[in-house]
Parts: structure tokens; C-alpha cells; sequence
């Protein structure tokens, strides 16, 4: 075991598979030479060489397209684009093409490919440099979406993913990247797409939430069970899709109660899809209406604004109180 | 120091069967006979296809599908300077080069009645499915051109759109990603002079869409689409360029679609009978056909002989694609979107299933 | 009063605006010489001229990145997007820079442009041209989101979106360009950007729907109250960006149940927001379950599949039934 | 008929200044004292801004922010082809010709200092918002473009990107339709070698990039980037041209960003010293100098009197920039979203404001 942070984890992961599966290709802007703008493709050119590692010019939907005919000539590609909110550029090639030549073609082509990106906000960046558009992919049927929340699932989701045999957009909570170090070990570890993960059990209310906010939820928790006399469970996402319902639906008829967190606006979020399918599954257990934290439904400030804009440990310290007030 | 010429460019035009059936013997290349009458043969079958599914789709056995018309050389002769296993990325109206390729009419057939099951073909084809998202496949060819390279294997990939399709972000993105790798592709521009109703001059300000290729450091080249000779010519020159690493090429097939763009569509509206008749004495398979009497190939009665054939070819390919249709179930729409269908997922194909069950009786009721 | 279906409306509404601002510009796809796939934009090139009224190339992104430049310059432009499902070309440029133009500078400019889109499924038509991708939308604060069901509405509210001063998105259902006609008075008439309305009052259940299927929601809700003998009150959104929040938890409250519809896949969709929203304003009213008639989360199959796929009366009732007997 | 040309291209290079300073009389461009003056202020103003900046960010009171040391001639010389009511299309690196516009120093503080108000300022300047997503401005200029041409009125748009930028789709469609539509636009790109760490040579296999200008059938011409008359020259050419309807033109600029991207940004990792010591002997401002110099307009003593007036204006201009961002109401971001606030939003901003009132003590509880 070693102690890494996100960035190092996710280096580590993208190292041994590409010395495991010669498929495996990474390419983007800036991930050759410079090891990308946050270093976590650092030294794989030096490691695998250019015909597997390389820059690509300024052109996300070029990534995207020439990464989805990569995969369907049956390489692994791995590829970033620099920061999330550039995905816009390339909808069109993720969501109707990407996304839908499995079941375009019956089966006969298939995109086993990743998109990796720095994803969400807090690091004080530029306009269109903290985006959180993890909802709109639910919304492109065939993809999946996995958002770590720490060093050690970080790496063995992005594994998980790139083994994964479909499209797998993997947003990385950059301000989290190296803000905090776990033990990851030096050995193969795979976590599987489409599991939860219950962080701290409770039996007073459900705390839903998925990347940098999990720090944020969990300091919440540890002070409302202080402050209130509760336990509180933390449910760290980890796949945003498909989505593991039942892991949320069990907490919740436990706990009866639940607040959900997330950084992006939010209509039409994730957390109003929770909402939704805790309606649909067990309406009748809930004490108290569910909580949004969330971002508000206006474009990400610039950074002078951002601690308005993002959720914080008072503002989910105030749902809970009220959720469990109520 | 004064204003200086800093670089110059060329774009050349290849003709070698003109439109009399005039051939430039000095250009012509050398095809072995089975191969000319192979040509021949897809390039009617897409014809009379063609035209059998303009008749279902007004049955209403069929969806809008866009017609080939006047295009049938152009895609074909391109086709014919790739080895089985190079990859061909098509768009949606190269029907007679899939039909040399070795598709099966049955997959066009499903295609244009809505399934999926149409663009479920033989992997060892190397074709692509069929793309509705105009020049979005231009970025998959690099990609499965640089997915080659990078394993060191020296097959081509050639790519086929229109001349719509160059105004699509996507292909100046696959273009210049080409260049810069140096991918071993070759872009088929099938200029058939509109985009729906949109005319050629509408869609660039350039002279020539093979130009564009400057713009990205490689060689472009016009020729006449009606005239299978020169699109293989070209073709041939390409795909050499591209399996000897000296990257891609953009040829430009000058075309014209006789047809309407879909069967939903008006052409009336946006060009005239004269300019559709001046082209109409540019047929492709006019003058193919005559390239072959001249080399006394082929005749009359082999014509009637071979039309009789491939309307029987036809029929009983509608017949299976009509089967097929038929049985098609409807659930299955769940089953390739993923390679494992999710729980969630899976909760949802029983709910449809319920509802597919019931249609007939609740909606019985529906009519009450 | 005129007899139109919703071609027509709509063509009349571009008609008066046209020749009411001379600021207003149509262009797109072949809406020019072609008078546009559907014909909404027939005959506007002989009113107005080839200045006013101009074809584009295949060039989605390059269309609404134009039309923001209009717009920012002082012009009404209204563009069309062939399909709506070609709208992700585009995405980047509307939801990262015509959506916030005003926020990013802070009210010095802004983009009162209209996108028009067919929208929708139904109609055997060929892959992505079906998509219903209005949630997405939602997900892109700064733009409003607009989808009309009938004739009169559609031409009244297509009004109000090119004088609003901020970017709309107005999504036609292709599927009822020509299926009904209603009476569509000459004269300007507008319908406010913002407004739900209650097509059909009821007690028992609220259906809320838009688009298209508000048909089958009213056939739905007619056999309904025939076979269960109750009154079902029925929603007809219409605007979906910003939503009417306030009509829905009205009518809820006072029903108590609650039935959502539409083509878009479920999750993330409109109806979760619904959903969250009626959680978060009047959970304590609802007897049951809010129940989701959706497309499912799949790509929008080929076409001889799609009736399988998109709502029908059937599901419809029986949504209505199981929510009503909870 | 064999193969024959069809086409021919050519693209040239304009040099005026060379790097030492010494000018081509027969191409030097009259231009009135004053503003060889204040060029050389703006360009000054520009340099000496960027090294404030680059302390300000180390110490915290500034985000990561662009250099543009080394590229201060090419925009400003450019926009010197512009009348007032033209309209100025910038990048994020363009901050000479923005000073030479008249946009105040405390925009482009408060722009990097990650606040909104950055970016608002007089209607009049008729300078677009600074924008981060890479080639997207190229569109907005074509549609401010073509807004003046539908309006009748004369007033020519410049817009500014990067190399890197010539390789999205945004950029490809811009040119493409501007070429349609003979829009009033000039194409100006800003090729200082390098997108981050991407050179020059990866970003597209075209041998400049003024030749893709040629996709689009209309003119390209490369210039030395930091000699202002050479860029000023050109851009008058080409404006003049726009103004005349004679539709766009793209002219490149060679240049060199002698600092990192941004001060995120470490160029050691992907280029070599010597080669940016060969570029900062071609530097703009000390050739500029030597012009002036050489026409009897400047002196040492002039130069220490004028930076010792900028720095005071930059102090005054950062006071004012950091009293504003400390008095910025957090709020104030629910009040440009919409024209209106809609219900359901003022309801957030409601929300938001307990949040923004309460974070004091609440803040204070979760220390505890
Ligand atoms: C991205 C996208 N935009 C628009 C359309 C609608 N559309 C279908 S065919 C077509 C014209 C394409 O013209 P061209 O590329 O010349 O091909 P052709 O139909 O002439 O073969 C358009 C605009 C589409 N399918 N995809
Ligand atoms: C669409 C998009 N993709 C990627 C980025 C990240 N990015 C910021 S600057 C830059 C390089 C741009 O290079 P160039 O256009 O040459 O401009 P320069 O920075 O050299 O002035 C990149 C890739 C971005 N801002 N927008
Ligand atoms: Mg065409
Ligand atoms: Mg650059």
C-alpha cells in the first residue's frame, strides 16, 4: 500500500493498464508532453511511447469522434478532454454517436471507450472551467458516468471503466485531485460500475451525494450527529449511470428521511432523479420531504462568486436540521 | 524586405470516360473483365433497387429513404481500389459500393423500415453502420484509420459524405486530426451538388470542395463522379499515398442526385427540369454501358437477361426483409444499449413488456 | 379567426413578427428556397426577401453561433435547427456562450434569439430524428425552454419568444404540425413565456403533460373519468424552462395525485423535476405515488420500433389507475 | 481529356519592420505621430500590466491569468485598421489592442480577478465580451457581421483566437459561412506557436495557416506578428476589402508567447530555452522602440517618464479594482441570468441569501 492522492491514483490505474492491455491508448489536449494540465497522464509518454500516448490539437469533438472509431476498430482508448465543460463541444459525437452504435448496429460495433475529465468547480478558474454537467448524460442513453469521490475508488472505478465494454465518461472532482491522500494499493483492485457506497451507516437520514462534496457531507454528518442527537448515513454515489437504486432505496426506507447533495444547477439534476425514484419506490417511508443542496439554476459565477454559488457544510447543515425538524 | 509569395497550391481535374463513353486510353486503367462487369451489375441493382423502394415507400412498406440516382458510379469506383480488409465508412447513399463490398440487399432493405437489424451485417465486411448525423463519420474513419497505424497494420480507411457534410464542424475536425497524424484515410467527398435544397454554391465560397484539403497540408483532387475510371483512378492513387504512410487524401466526386433527396422531398422547389436534364445526359450507367459494348463486354440480351435476374433478387429480398419486420420484437430495443442491460434498466424492459402485452386489449378500450 | 394547423400558426406568427420588426431574420436549413422540411417557413423569402430570409449550410453550431452574433448585435434573429436532435452540435454554443452573454457581462449584452426545432417522435422518421432532449436544457441556466401542444398556442407563444429578451428555445412536436387545427385569430395575440395551463379541470388527479401528447393525455383523462369515475385535471406545460411551479403545486394539493408524461427518456427528465419540486412544495398532500409515463432509458429505437417506445394511451390509463388506486 | 490543373492558390508574406528595427520604406504606411505614440504607450501599458498581474497572482489577490508578453504588436497592430464604430471580436490575449480601443485597465483586473464586471463596459467601445471556450467567438463575430451587412451599414467586425483555436469546428463553420454570406469580417489569428504545450506543428499539418483561408475561397496572408506595421498593413487591406463587400479575409500573425500560457502553466516542460531566446530577440516593443527612436519620437528619458506614469495608473487601477471586488455582492449572480428574475429563481436567490448571511456563524458552529 501507498499513500496517493487522486491525481497519483489515477496515474497509477491508467500506468498498469495500459502495461496490462496494449489497446490501450490515451490522447488529449496537453497529456503527452505536459501530462496533462493537472499531471495525471504525467510520465506515460515516456513509459508507453508516442504511438500510444499522445497530444491531440485544440478539438473535443474530434477526441470524442476519433476515440469512438478507436474503440470500434477494437482499441481501448482512453481519452481526456481538459476540462469537462469542453464536453459541450462534442454532445453530438458522445450522446448520438458514442453512445448509440452498440445498439445501432444490433450489437455488431460497440464503443468500449473512456472520457476522462476534471469536473466541478472551487479551485478559483475561469468561466467554463467548473462545470457539472453529469445530469445531461443521463439524458444520452449508453453511456455510463462514474464520479470518485476518493484516491482509492478513483482508481479502481477508472480500471473498472476502462475494462468496461461501453462508453464510460468519468468526470474527476479536480478539487479534490490532491487535497487529500488515501491508501491505494500497489496490486490490481477493480471496483464495479453501478455500485453505491454506504461511507458511514446512520438510521436518522440519508446524506446522498457523489465527488468533491463527499468531504463536505461527511464533516456535515459528523456535526449534525453531534449537534442533533442522530446518526446519519452518507451515501457516496460513485456511478451517477446507471444508477444503483436500490443501495439508496434501502437506506432510505431505514432512515425515512434524505438530503442529497450535488454542485450542479438544480433542475433536472441528479438529485431530482433520486427524488424521483425514491417517490416511485418508497414514498410511504419518508417523513420529511427530501432536500436539493445544489447548485442554483444559473451558469457557474466566476470564480469571485463561486462561495455563493457551491454548496457548503452550513447550507447542508441546514437541510438536515430541517429535514429533521420537520 | 517586400511582400513575398510564401506558398502555392495546385487542385487538378480527372476525367478518363467521358460523358459520350469516350475513354482516355493514355489514363485508363487496367481491370480485369470480371471486375467491369461486377461494376455493372451493382451499379443496376442499386438502380432498380432504388426504384423498387421508391414503390414501397409510397405503399407505405417502407420509410422516406434517400435516393442514389445518378450517383451510383462515384462511391463504387472509389470502392474498387480497397482490399477486403480495408475499412469503409459509409454514408447513407453509396448503396452500389456497399453492394460490391458484399452487403446484402436484405440489410438496405431494414435499414429504410426502421431497424436496427439493417446495419447488422458480417464483421468481416468492414463496413461501418449507417450514418444519419451528416459528417459525424468522418471522425470515426480517423479513428479506425489511427486504431491501424497504431497496431502497424497497413490497411486504409476510406470514408464517404457529402458535399453538405463540409460544412459540418465534424469534418474539419477529422480532416485536420488526419493531417496531423498523418492517419491512413482517404476523405470521398460525394458531391452531388445539393444539400437537400441547398445548392453547391450555397454550401462553400471555394472554387472546389477538394481544396479544403490545403487547409489541411494535404492533396486534393477533383474528378468526374459519373465516371467510374476516374474515380478509381484517384482512388487507387489515395490509397496507395495512404498504405505507404504518406497520409490522407481528399478526392472530390463530381455528381449529381437525378432523384429527389428523400422521397419527402420536392426537388421542383429548388432547382429546375433543365439543369436536372443536363445532367441526366451524364448517367453513369449510360456510359458504363457503353465502355463495355466498345470492349464488346456486353449486350442487349445480357442486359435484359441480367435486369430480369436482379428484380428476382429483389423480390425475394423484400420478402425477407418483409419477414423480418414482421418478427421483429419489439423488447428487443432494450437489449443492445449496453452490453449487460442495468438492473434499472431491466426493471424498465419488464414494464414496456407489460405494456406491449396489453396494447391490443387496453387499447381495445381505448376505442370503446 | 382562421382554421390553422400548427405549420400554419406558426408561419403566421413568423409573418406578423416579420413584418412587424424589421429586426426579426429567419435562416436555417433549408428554410429559404425549401420554405423549410416541414413548410413552417413557407413563403417567407417572397415576403421578405433573400436579406431576411437566407438558407445556411449543413453548420448547426455555426447557425446558432451566428444568430448569438445577431442577436448581440442588435437583431431578432429566429433560427431553425432541422431536427431538434441536432441541437447537440450546438450545445456548446448555446449553453456555454448564448446563455450566458448576459451574465457574463454583467447586462451589457444579451441574446433575444429563437431557436425553432421540430421535436419529438411519432412520425417514422429516420435515427436522431426524433430526440426529445428538452431536459438537457434545463441544465444550461440562461436559456428558456418553450413547447407548444396546439395551433393558437403555439403561434401566441412563438410571439412572445422572439420579443423576449433573453435566448428561447421553441421545440415543435413534428408530430401535430398537421393533425389538428384550431381556430388561430388574425390578429397579434401573445401568450406569456412562463405560463402552465390547466386544459381541463378535475379533482382527483392531476396529468400534466406538453407537446404532443397532451392529445393522448386528454383522450387518456376522458376514458379515465368514464371507466373510474373521477375528474382529472390536465396541465398542459408549455413553457418548460422556467417552469410554472406554482400552477402544478396548486393543482396538486388539491388533487393529490399526480401523473407525468412525456417522450424524453425518464431519468433526469422533466417529470423528475416535477416530482422534486412537488416533494420539496406539497409532499404532504400526495395519496400516492407520483407515477412517470416516459420514454425509457434507451436510445430512441429505429422506427418500426418507436410504438413501443413512446407513451400510448394505454400506459397512460394505466398510470391513472395505479396512482389512483394506491 | 488527361489530368489538368483546375485551380491555383497562392498565400504571401508581409514584413514591414524587421527585427532590428529597420523598415521597408517603400511598404511603410503613413501614420500620424500621435498614434505611433500611442501605440507604443498601449503596448507598454500592456507589458508592464502583465508583469503587475503575474505578482498580483503569486500573491493570491488575482486567478491564473493569460500572458501576453511578447504578442502585444500583432492585435494592436490590426486593430488600428479600425474605425470606432467597427466591432472588436477579442480573444483573451489581446490586451494592447484593447487599451488602444480605450478599455479601461480595471476591466481586464477585474476580469482575472473573477468577477463579471470584467467584462462590462461602455456599449460604445463596441468590444465583445473576453471569451474562454476556444474558436467559439469566431461565430458571434460572423453574426455581428452579418447584422451590419443585412442593416446596410458599413462597420467591418475583427476577431481575434489563437492557433489553436483554427482547429475546432467552431472556427471551420465561422470561416465557412462567412465566406457564403461575403460577410464583413476580418479573421485575425494570433499564431504564437503553441496551444499550452501543443506546438505549432501538431495543431495542423498545413504548411500556415493563412492558407486555409483557401477552403473557404477567400483570401489569406501571413505577417510578421510583432511588427505592428506589417500586421496594421495588412488588416487595412483587409478591412477595406470587408468594407467594400468584398467579404473576409484571414490574415495570421507570427508571433511568440515569451511567458507561460498562464501562470498555472510551466513551458519548460514542452520547449526549449534557446528557442525562446531566438523569439525574444524578435521582440515587438524593442523594435518599435528603435522606429521611434530612429524617426527622432522617442528618448530614454520619454521612456522612464512614461513608465513611471503607467505604473501610477496601474496602482490606481488595481486600488480601484480590489475596492470593487471587495464590495461585490454575491447575489448580484441571480440578476443577470435572465432580463427578469423568474419566480422559481427569486425564490433561489432567497435561499442562497440566508446561506450568504448565515455562513458567518454557521461557519463558526462547524469550526467548533
Ligand atoms: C448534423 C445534421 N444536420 C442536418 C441533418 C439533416 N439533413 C439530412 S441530409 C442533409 C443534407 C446533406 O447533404 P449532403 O452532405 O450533400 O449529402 P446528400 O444528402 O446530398 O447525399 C441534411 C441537412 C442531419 N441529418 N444531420
Ligand atoms: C473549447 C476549449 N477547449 C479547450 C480549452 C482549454 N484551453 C485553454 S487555452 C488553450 C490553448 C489555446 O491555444 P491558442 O488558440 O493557440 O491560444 P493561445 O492560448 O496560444 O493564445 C486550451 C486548449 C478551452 N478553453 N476551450
Ligand atoms: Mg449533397
Ligand atoms: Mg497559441
Amino acid at each position: 500500500m501507498a499513500l496517493r492522492n487522486m491525481v497519483q491514483a489515477l496515474n497509477w490505474a491508467l500506468r498498469q493498464e495500459m502495461a496490462r492491455d496494449e489497446r490501450v491508448v490515451v490522447f488529449g489536449e496537453d497529456v503527452a508532453r505536459q501530462g496533462g494540465v493537472f499531471r495525471v497522464t504525467e510520465g506515460l509518454l515516456e513509459q508507453f511511447g508516442s504511438k500510444r500516448v499522445f497530444d491531440t490539437p485544440v478539438s473535443e469533438a474530434g477526441i470524442i469522434g476519433i476515440s469512438t472509431g478507436l474503440a470500434l476498430a477494437g482499441m481501448r482508448p482512453v481519452c481526456e478532454i481538459q476540462f469537462s465543460g469542453f464536453m459541450f463541444n462534442a454532445f453530438h459525437q458522445l450522446g448520438l454517436m458514442a453512445a448509440r452504435y452498440r445498439s445501432r448496429s444490433r450489437g455488431l460495433y460497440s464503443v468500449p471507450m473512456v472520457v476522462r475529465a476534471p469536473w466541478g468547480g472551487g479551485v478559483r478558474a475561469l468561466e467554463l472551467h467548473n462545470e457539472s454537467e453529469e445530469a445531461v448524460y443521463a439524458q444520452m442513453p449508453g453511456v455510463k458516468v462514474v464520479i470518485p469521490s476518493r484516491p482509492r475508488r478513483a482508481r479502481a472505478l477508472l480500471v473498472a471503466s476502462i475494462r468496461d465494454p461501453d462508453p464510460v465518461v468519468f468526470l474527476e472532482p479536480k478539487r479534490v485531485y490532491r487535497s487529500l491522500r488515501e491508501e491505494v494499493p500497489d496490486e490490481e483492485e477493480v471496483f464495479p460500475i453501478g455500485k453505491a457506497e454506504i461511507v458511514r451507516s446512520g438510521r436518522n437520514l440519508t446524506l446522498i451525494t457523489y465527488g468533491a462534496f463527499l468531504q463536505e457531507c461527511l464533516q456535515a454528518a459528523e456535526l449534525a450527529e453531534r449537534d442533533f442527537g442522530v446518526t446519519i448515513e452518507v451515501i457516496d454515489l460513485l456511478t451517477i449511470v446507471p444508477m444503483d437504486t436500490r443501495t439508496i432505496v434501502e437506506s432510505v426506507k431505514k432512515t425515512g428521511r434524505c438530503v442529497i447533495v450535488h454542485e450542479a444547477p438544480r433542475s433536472c439534476g441528479i438529485a431530482a432523479e433520486i427524488i424521483a425514484r425514491i417517490n416511485e419506490q418508497c414514498l410511504l417511508y419518508l417523513h420529511a420531504p427530501i432536500a436539493r443542496v445544489t447548485g442554483y439554476d444559473i451558469p457557474y459565477p466566476f470564480f469571485a462568486r463561486e462561495h455563493a454559488y457551491l454548496p457548503t457544510i452550513p447550507r447542508i447543515l441546514d437541510a438536515i436540521r430541517r429535514t429533521l425538524e420537520f | 524586405m517586400p511582400r513575398q509569395p510564401l506558398v502555392q497550391f495546385q487542385v487538378d481535374y480527372l476525367q478518363i470516360l467521358d460523358e459520350n463513353g469516350r475513354v482516355d486510353a493514355a489514363l485508363e486503367p487496367s481491370l480485369p473483365q470480371a471486375t467491369l462487369l461486377q461494376i455493372h451489375r451493382c451499379m443496376t441493382l442499386a438502380r432498380l433497387l432504388d426504384r423498387r423502394m421508391h414503390i414501397l415507400q409510397q405503399q407505405g412498406r417502407m420509410g422516406t429513404f434517400p435516393s442514389c440516382y445518378g450517383q451510383e458510379a462515384a462511391g463504387l469506383g472509389c470502392v474498387l481500389a480497397l482490399r477486403p480488409d480495408d475499412w469503409l465508412v459509409p454514408a447513407y447513399r453509396e448503396t452500389s459500393a456497399l453492394f460490391y463490398r458484399g452487403l446484402p440487399m436484405k440489410n438496405v432493405l431494414l435499414f429504410w423500415m426502421g431497424l436496427e437489424e439493417g446495419n447488422y451485417w458480417s464483421p468481416q465486411l468492414r463496413v461501418l453502420s449507417i450514418p444519419i448525423l451528416i459528417g459525424s463519420q468522418t471522425l470515426h474513419a480517423v479513428g479506425i484509420a489511427l486504431a491501424c497505424q497504431i497496431r502497424g497494420s497497413d490497411e486504409v480507411t476510406m470514408v464517404f459524405f457529402g458535399d453538405g457534410a463540409t460544412s459540418e464542424g465534424d469534418f474539419h475536425e477529422a480532416c485536420n486530426l488526419a493531417g496531423v497524424y498523418q492517419a491512413p484515410v482517404v476523405f470521398v467527398c460525394i458531391n452531388n451538388q445539393y444539400a437537400i435544397s441547398v445548392p453547391r454554391c450555397l454550401q462553400s465560397h471555394s472554387e472546389t470542395l477538394a481544396q479544403k484539403a490545403i487547409a489541411y497540408g494535404f492533396p486534393g483532387i477533383v474528378v468526374d463522379g459519373n465516371d467510374v475510371l476516374a474515380c478509381y483512378v484517384a482512388a487507387q492513387e489515395a490509397v496507395q499515398r495512404a498504405r505507404r504512410g504518406q497520409g490522407p487524401t481528399l478526392i472530390e466526386c463530381l455528381t449529381y442526385r437525378l432523384g429527389p433527396h428523400t422521397t419527402a422531398d420536392d426537388p421542383r422547389r429548388y432547382r429546375s427540369e433543365q439543369e436536372r436534364l443536363q445532367w441526366e445526359a451524364k448517367d453513369p450507367l449510360k456510359r458504363w454501358r457503353i465502355y463495355l459494348e466498345q470492349r464488346g463486354l456486353w449486350s442487349e440480351s445480357q442486359q435484359l437477361e441480367l435486369e430480369r435476374e436482379l428484380l428476382a433478387e429483389i423480390d425475394a429480398a423484400v420478402r425477407q426483409a418483409e419477414y423480418d419486420l414482421a418478427h421483429a420484437d419489439p423488447l428487443e430495443m432494450f437489449d443492445f444499449v449496453y452490453a449487460e442491460l442495468p438492473p434499472d434498466l431491466a426493471a424498465q424492459r419488464r414494464e414496456a413488456a407489460e405494456h406491449v402485452a396489453q396494447t391490443d386489449t387496453v387499447s381495445a378500450s381505448a376505442r370503446r
